[in-house]
């Protein structure tokens, strides 16, 4: 909301990549320093699933051991866990700067050849197989491309090259969705 | 009158007699428990020291759970100053519950709130609570303070004793002997 | 090194042992909305007061408000209900008042709360909802009445904010009288949730406002959504002049809260060993976390920053500092409840 | 060396959240800086109209990757205490391909995915409800396939380690493999994509050293020095002290006699961490109250926090003497071991030896009170040899034992790696 003798600020520019990087590499760096670990996220969503899979069936979420992993000991509620945290953060920040930059709308990215259903559609599939992706990774593009590519971790760097791969190889069918 | 009891932690063995007499005698439901046992252990080994005692409602005599009581339910009896709970007029909020730093009070399966009564059907009667009557070593004595010639009285002024928790401010009247 | 002390007791009470745990969810969404009410109340009452005759637009406060705030009422007092153990016997409340009692004082504020809230609605309903009006025409013979008498607009504004006042210290002195639980033994506690009261009643306002403005940078079928929720005030705008001085006081409602939030603890940690000990649960012990972050950073920086620029201009107004204040609020409660009751003056083994 | 600071114990695990959320603010703001919040910013990526994803997160790599290699070179943090998720190279591959076609398909990846639904991206939102469905699906066929996902394990392991190549080489060959890619990409961005250059990019065809090319210039040099840096890890051979370790070995000072290590126990001490490197079943059989069980083949560098007080046993002394090498070699400061293993504790504490009926009063006094102890730890005194005794009756003259409590003995810190079940990975 804008009271009508004020025009909304202009929307800023993205920040330059590389200065984008430095500081993104910087905050890698302090979670290193600070915690002994690296940045996260889909772990957090895993964990909320278990949570409440947990809470509306406890029998099943205890007899599989998918969420079995992410439910800890029961001495704590499974949410107190550091990535939740993190992830909670994340949309603080993202928030943050958003509105700092005036680069706040509700509106949805896409192509200009692609429609609005189709578009979600594509991204709740995409989302799916992230999910799936992620788990099978042990982490997504933060917890294994970013954290593990800095620490020169073996599995991190073929995945990350497979990531890759992977939208490049099917790049070229989705230009409708993206040009 | 003032009704209190006189607990002797040096006699206390800790055997659950009171508990299984007042289960037995005002139908504490299973699970449930009106009176019990603590064990306390203090100092650094080898130099321990310990100390067994019997617990239930110290029917204080500035009683938290009494004034916030919302419907009055929670009351102080004109006999003695028991602090009772009318049953049919406790709606379960819990409050005296909190209120209570003993905890002493639970939820009765019923929906409200319950806790020693000093066994006061038993002694309009002239006898003595349940607890008191089948102690084995003798340990625990119920009479009225302000008669300075009763078993209580003279042994308050006979021995060194304290409260629980005095610091809370509930004025308890549960003494322990020690 | 201080000496051991070993404490074993063979209670074992349901609810009681090992941890107290007697209050659940039901207290903390019942002191959240109480608190949200109060606000509402205050709110309203005090904008029905400055509104002179033919200023007819703060709606949003006084008839928007008070309609939420009788249905949020309403649905704390069946929480408080759900609470209960005994609860065909919930009748017993209005059958005497203990006045060394805050749930007993609760309990007739409550009552008193409806109909102020009502009067509220009612003065300007016409204005608000002509939808509404124009099937119930009594609607308008109310309104024209009561504004036609200033003496009756006075005297609802200030029942309103008199009552609004008594119920949000009530919700946090329902608490602070428990003294047997440390964390909880303190007068602050009562200002402390009328403030966070006041703040998520301002923040609720403030984010109504925001979603029912017309948005050039909304989507149509998002625009569309708001509309079906809010169609009935379509008719005529709420006015959105007053966003800016609720987002305004909602930051001073935040400034002071952590000042009180502040208070408590210094008071706590200034006194006996077992109300250190309480506040300490918050601060670093099991609870920490949670009252960091969604109390502390979620519920109250985090949104006096966002709405501070707001007021500078440098940010559109959102519904997220409504989102935050009214989510750290609920936290508040939650943890104070549960912190408070694993607050205790046993001896206590760590 | 004090860093990571949580391994070191400066703050616990309820602070830890709380940093959580100040880290993940600080990750959230930059992913919006750079442009992640937007889905279109993002695809632009992979038909080379903006190669934003490559330069970012390269940057951020290579960022976080010099300066953790120099804070640990140079003594300030120990990289061997960062968490390193393991590998298992198969399902990461399939893995990998399976999120990037995601990532084509919706556009986001998960961290970035909460940045454009905190900015309003509707269809952010969606792919975040679609990431949990498909998290539902795959927990309810992981039973089945569980056995695939665990796959070619390879362990912890980084690439110096698996290419057998020193760490600060690797680090400066990605350095330089970094800026061949922003080069290359600049390049591809103005010939493929059609992007007019920036400002301040590595490509500008003036002669400026712009702030892109310092920084450039600077990273490579720290890489440089890097690359003769030697290993980062404190842990390696040659940086033990062996003559200290030795010197401190000769001493009893890493010597926690059974009797005192009982009386700990007794108070309910709660600073050090008992450690039984027996293997899982001989631990099951019996253990000293209190104590955990990392089997010797387990012992690694993070099983329990750096500057906690270890206190290892095994049943005789060997096992647990080797451990103390092992873990005082990596580093850990304060790590003691049980004076002749289960076998000295049996004898001394569970079934102390009565002394000679002749012995002095003064033994006959101590005795009555390592009675009581083993009572405490249910033993029972054996007779000695020689001439028969009575029942040790001095033990009424003793204040009575309390009895163990009765679910928890007073035990170690119960938040310790070994037994914390959650996972610690993304």
């Amino acid at each position: 909301m804008s009271s009508p003798t004020d025009t909304p600020p202009r929307e800023q520019p993205h920040m330059n990549p590389y200065w984008a990087g430095f500081g993104l590499g910087l905050v890698l760096l302090a979670s290193f320093v600070i915690m002994g670990r690296g940045l996260g996220a889909s772990g957090a969503f895993t964990t909320a699933v278990a949570t409440t899979v947990h809470a509306v069936a406890p029998a099943h979420a205890e007899g599989n051991s998918f969420y079995a992993e992410y439910l800890g000991d029961g001495t704590a509620s499974p949410l107190k866990d550091w990535l939740v945290f993190e992830v909670l953060g994340v949309f603080v920040g993202g928030f943050l700067s958003g509105a700092l930059a005036n680069r706040l709308k509700f509106t949805i990215e896409k192509g200009p050849r692609i429609t609005n259903p189709r578009r979600l559609v594509l991204a709740a599939i995409g989302g799916a197989l992230m999910g799936v992706g992620a788990k099978l990774a042990l982490g997504c593009t933060s917890g294994q491309a970013l954290t593990g590519g800095a620490l020169l971790n073996v599995g991190s760097w073929a995945f990350m090259m497979c990531v890759f791969g992977g939208a490049y190889g099917l790049a070229w069918f989705l230009r409708r969705a993206w040009l | 009158m003032r009704y209190i009891m006189v607990i002797d932690t040096k006699r206390c063995v800790g055997c659950m007699d009171c508990v299984v007499a007042c289960k037995t005698e005002n139908n504490v439901p299973e699970g449930y428990n009106r009176d019990w046992i603590t064990e306390t252990v203090r100092g650094e080994f080898p130099t321990l020291q310990m100390e067994i005692r019997t617990e239930r409602c110290n029917h204080c005599d500035h009683p938290p759970c009494v004034h916030c009581c919302p419907t009055g339910a929670s009351h102080v009896h004109d006999r003695g100053g028991v602090v009772l709970v009318t049953k049919d007029e406790c709606i379960g909020c819990k409050a005296c519950l909190a209120a209570c730093p003993y905890d002493a009070r639970f939820i009765h399966p019923d929906g409200y709130a319950d806790k020693c009564t000093f066994c006061l059907h038993r002694v309009e009667k002239g006898q003595l609570p349940a607890c008191v009557s089948v102690c084995p070593t003798h340990c625990m004595h119920f009479g009225d303070a302000d008669d300075p010639l009763s078993d209580v009285s003279r042994l308050l002024a006979s021995r060194p004793h304290h409260t629980l928790l005095p610091e809370a401010g509930t004025r308890p009247r549960i003494y322990y002997l020690t | 090194m201080c000496p051991m002390i070993e404490f074993t007791n063979f209670r074992h009470n349901p609810g009681i042992d090992p941890a107290m745990h007697i209050w659940g969810w039901e207290i903390p969404v019942y002191l959240f909305l109480g608190g949200l009410v109060a606000g509402l109340m205050i709110l309203a009452g005090f904008r029905l007061l400055i509104m002179r005759p033919n200023e007819r637009q703060a709606m949003v406060c006084c008839t928007v408000g008070p309609l939420l705030g009788l249905a949020l009422l309403s649905v704390g007092m069946l929480t408080l209900f759900l609470d209960l153990e005994h609860k065909l016997y919930v009748w017993r409340l209005y059958l005497t008042f203990e006045p060394t009692s805050p749930m007993s004082w609760g309990s007739w504020i409550l009552l008193l709360v409806y109909p102020a809230l009502l009067a509220n609605a009612l003065a300007h309903l016409p204005e608000a909802l002509p939808v509404v009006a124009r099937r119930l025409p009594v609607l308008v013979t109310i309104s024209d009445y009561m504004l036609a008498r200033p003496r009756i607009v006075i005297s609802t504004g200030l029942a309103n904010i008199g009552i609004g006042v008594a119920l949000g210290i009530y919700t946090g002195i329902l608490l602070g009288a428990l003294g047997a639980r440390p964390l909880w033994s303190s007068a602050v506690l009562g200002p402390l949730f009328l403030f966070s009261g006041l703040s998520t009643a301002a923040a609720l306002l403030h984010g109504i406002l925001v979603l029912t403005t017309p948005d050039a940078e909304r989507p149509e079928f998002a625009d569309f959504l708001l509309s079906m929720l809010s169609r009935w005030s379509q008719a005529r705008p709420l006015d959105t002049r007053i966003a800016p001085t609720l987002a305004q006081a909602d930051n001073s409602f935040l400034t002071i809260e952590l000042a009180l939030l502040g208070l408590l603890l210094i008071g706590h940690l200034s006194s006996t060993a077992v109300h250190q000990q309480a506040a300490w649960l918050l601060l670093t012990g099991p609870y920490a976390a949670v009252f960091w972050v969604g109390v502390i950073g979620l519920g109250i920086l985090i949104p006096l920053s966002l709405q501070h620029l707001e007021l500078q201009h440098r940010i559109r107004h959102t519904i997220a500092p409504a989102i935050l204040v009214l989510t750290g609020g609920l936290v508040l409660r939650f943890v104070l409840v549960a912190a408070g009751q694993a607050s205790h003056w046993a001896p206590m083994l760590d | 060396m004090n860093a990571p600071f949580f391994k070191y114990g400066l703050f616990g695990d309820e602070m830890s959240l709380v940093v959580a959320f100040g880290i993940g603010i600080a990750f959230g703001f930059f992913l919006e800086r750079a442009g992640f919040g937007n889905a279109r910013k993002l695809a632009a990526q992979f038909y080379f109209r903006d190669l934003r994803v490559l330069k970012v997160m390269f940057t951020a790599i290579i960022t976080a990757m010099v300066g953790s290699f120099l804070l640990a070179r140079f003594g300030f943090l120990d990289l061997s205490l960062v968490y390193l998720t393991p590998t298992f190279l198969g399902p990461q591959i399939v893995g990998g391909l399976i999120l990037g076609v995601g990532f084509i398909i919706g556009g986001y990846c998960p961290g970035t995915s909460c940045v454009s639904a905190a900015t309003g991206r509707i269809d952010g939102m969606v792919y975040l409800a679609g990431m949990i469905g498909g998290l539902l699906g795959f927990a309810e066929v992981y039973p089945r396939i569980e056995h695939l996902v665990k796959l070619t394990p390879l362990g912890q392991v980084t690439l110096a380690e698996q290419f057998n190549l020193p760490y600060g080489l690797l680090v400066f060959a990605v350095v330089l493999m970094a800026f061949g890619a922003f080069v290359a990409a600049e390049w591809a961005e103005g010939r493929i994509g059609g992007k007019a250059p920036d400002a301040d990019s590595l490509l500008t065809p003036a002669r400026k050293f712009g702030p892109a090319r310092k920084f450039a210039a600077v990273l490579i040099a720290l890489g440089l020095v890097a690359a003769f840096s030697g290993s980062p890890y404190r842990t390696a051979l040659a940086q033990v002290d062996t003559r200290q370790l030795a010197l401190e070995a000769g001493t009893k000072a890493d010597h926690v006699m059974p009797a005192e290590l009982a009386d700990w126990i007794i108070e309910g001490r709660n600073d050090y961490l008992l450690v039984d490197v027996r293997e899982p079943a001989e631990f099951a059989a019996y253990h000293i109250p209190g104590a955990i069980n990392v089997p010797l083949a387990e012992l690694k560098q993070d099983f329990a926090r750096r500057n906690e007080r270890i206190v290892f046993y095994s049943d005789g002394g060997i096992h647990a003497a080797q451990a103390w090498f092992l873990i005082r070699a990596l580093g850990f400061p304060s790590v003691y071991m049980l004076f002749g293993g289960l076998e000295e504790w049996h004898d001394t504490v569970l079934n102390p030896a009565a002394p000679p009926a002749d012995a002095p009063a003064k033994d006959q006094v101590d005795f009555a009170r390592r009675v009581a102890v083993a009572g405490y730890f249910g033993g029972s005194p054996r007779r000695a040899e020689g001439p028969a005794l009575a029942a040790p009756a001095p033990a009424a003259a003793l204040p009575k034992l309390a009895p163990p409590p009765p679910a928890a003995p007073p035990v170690t810190k119960p938040a310790t790696p070994a037994k914390k079940k959650k996972k610690e990975g993304c």
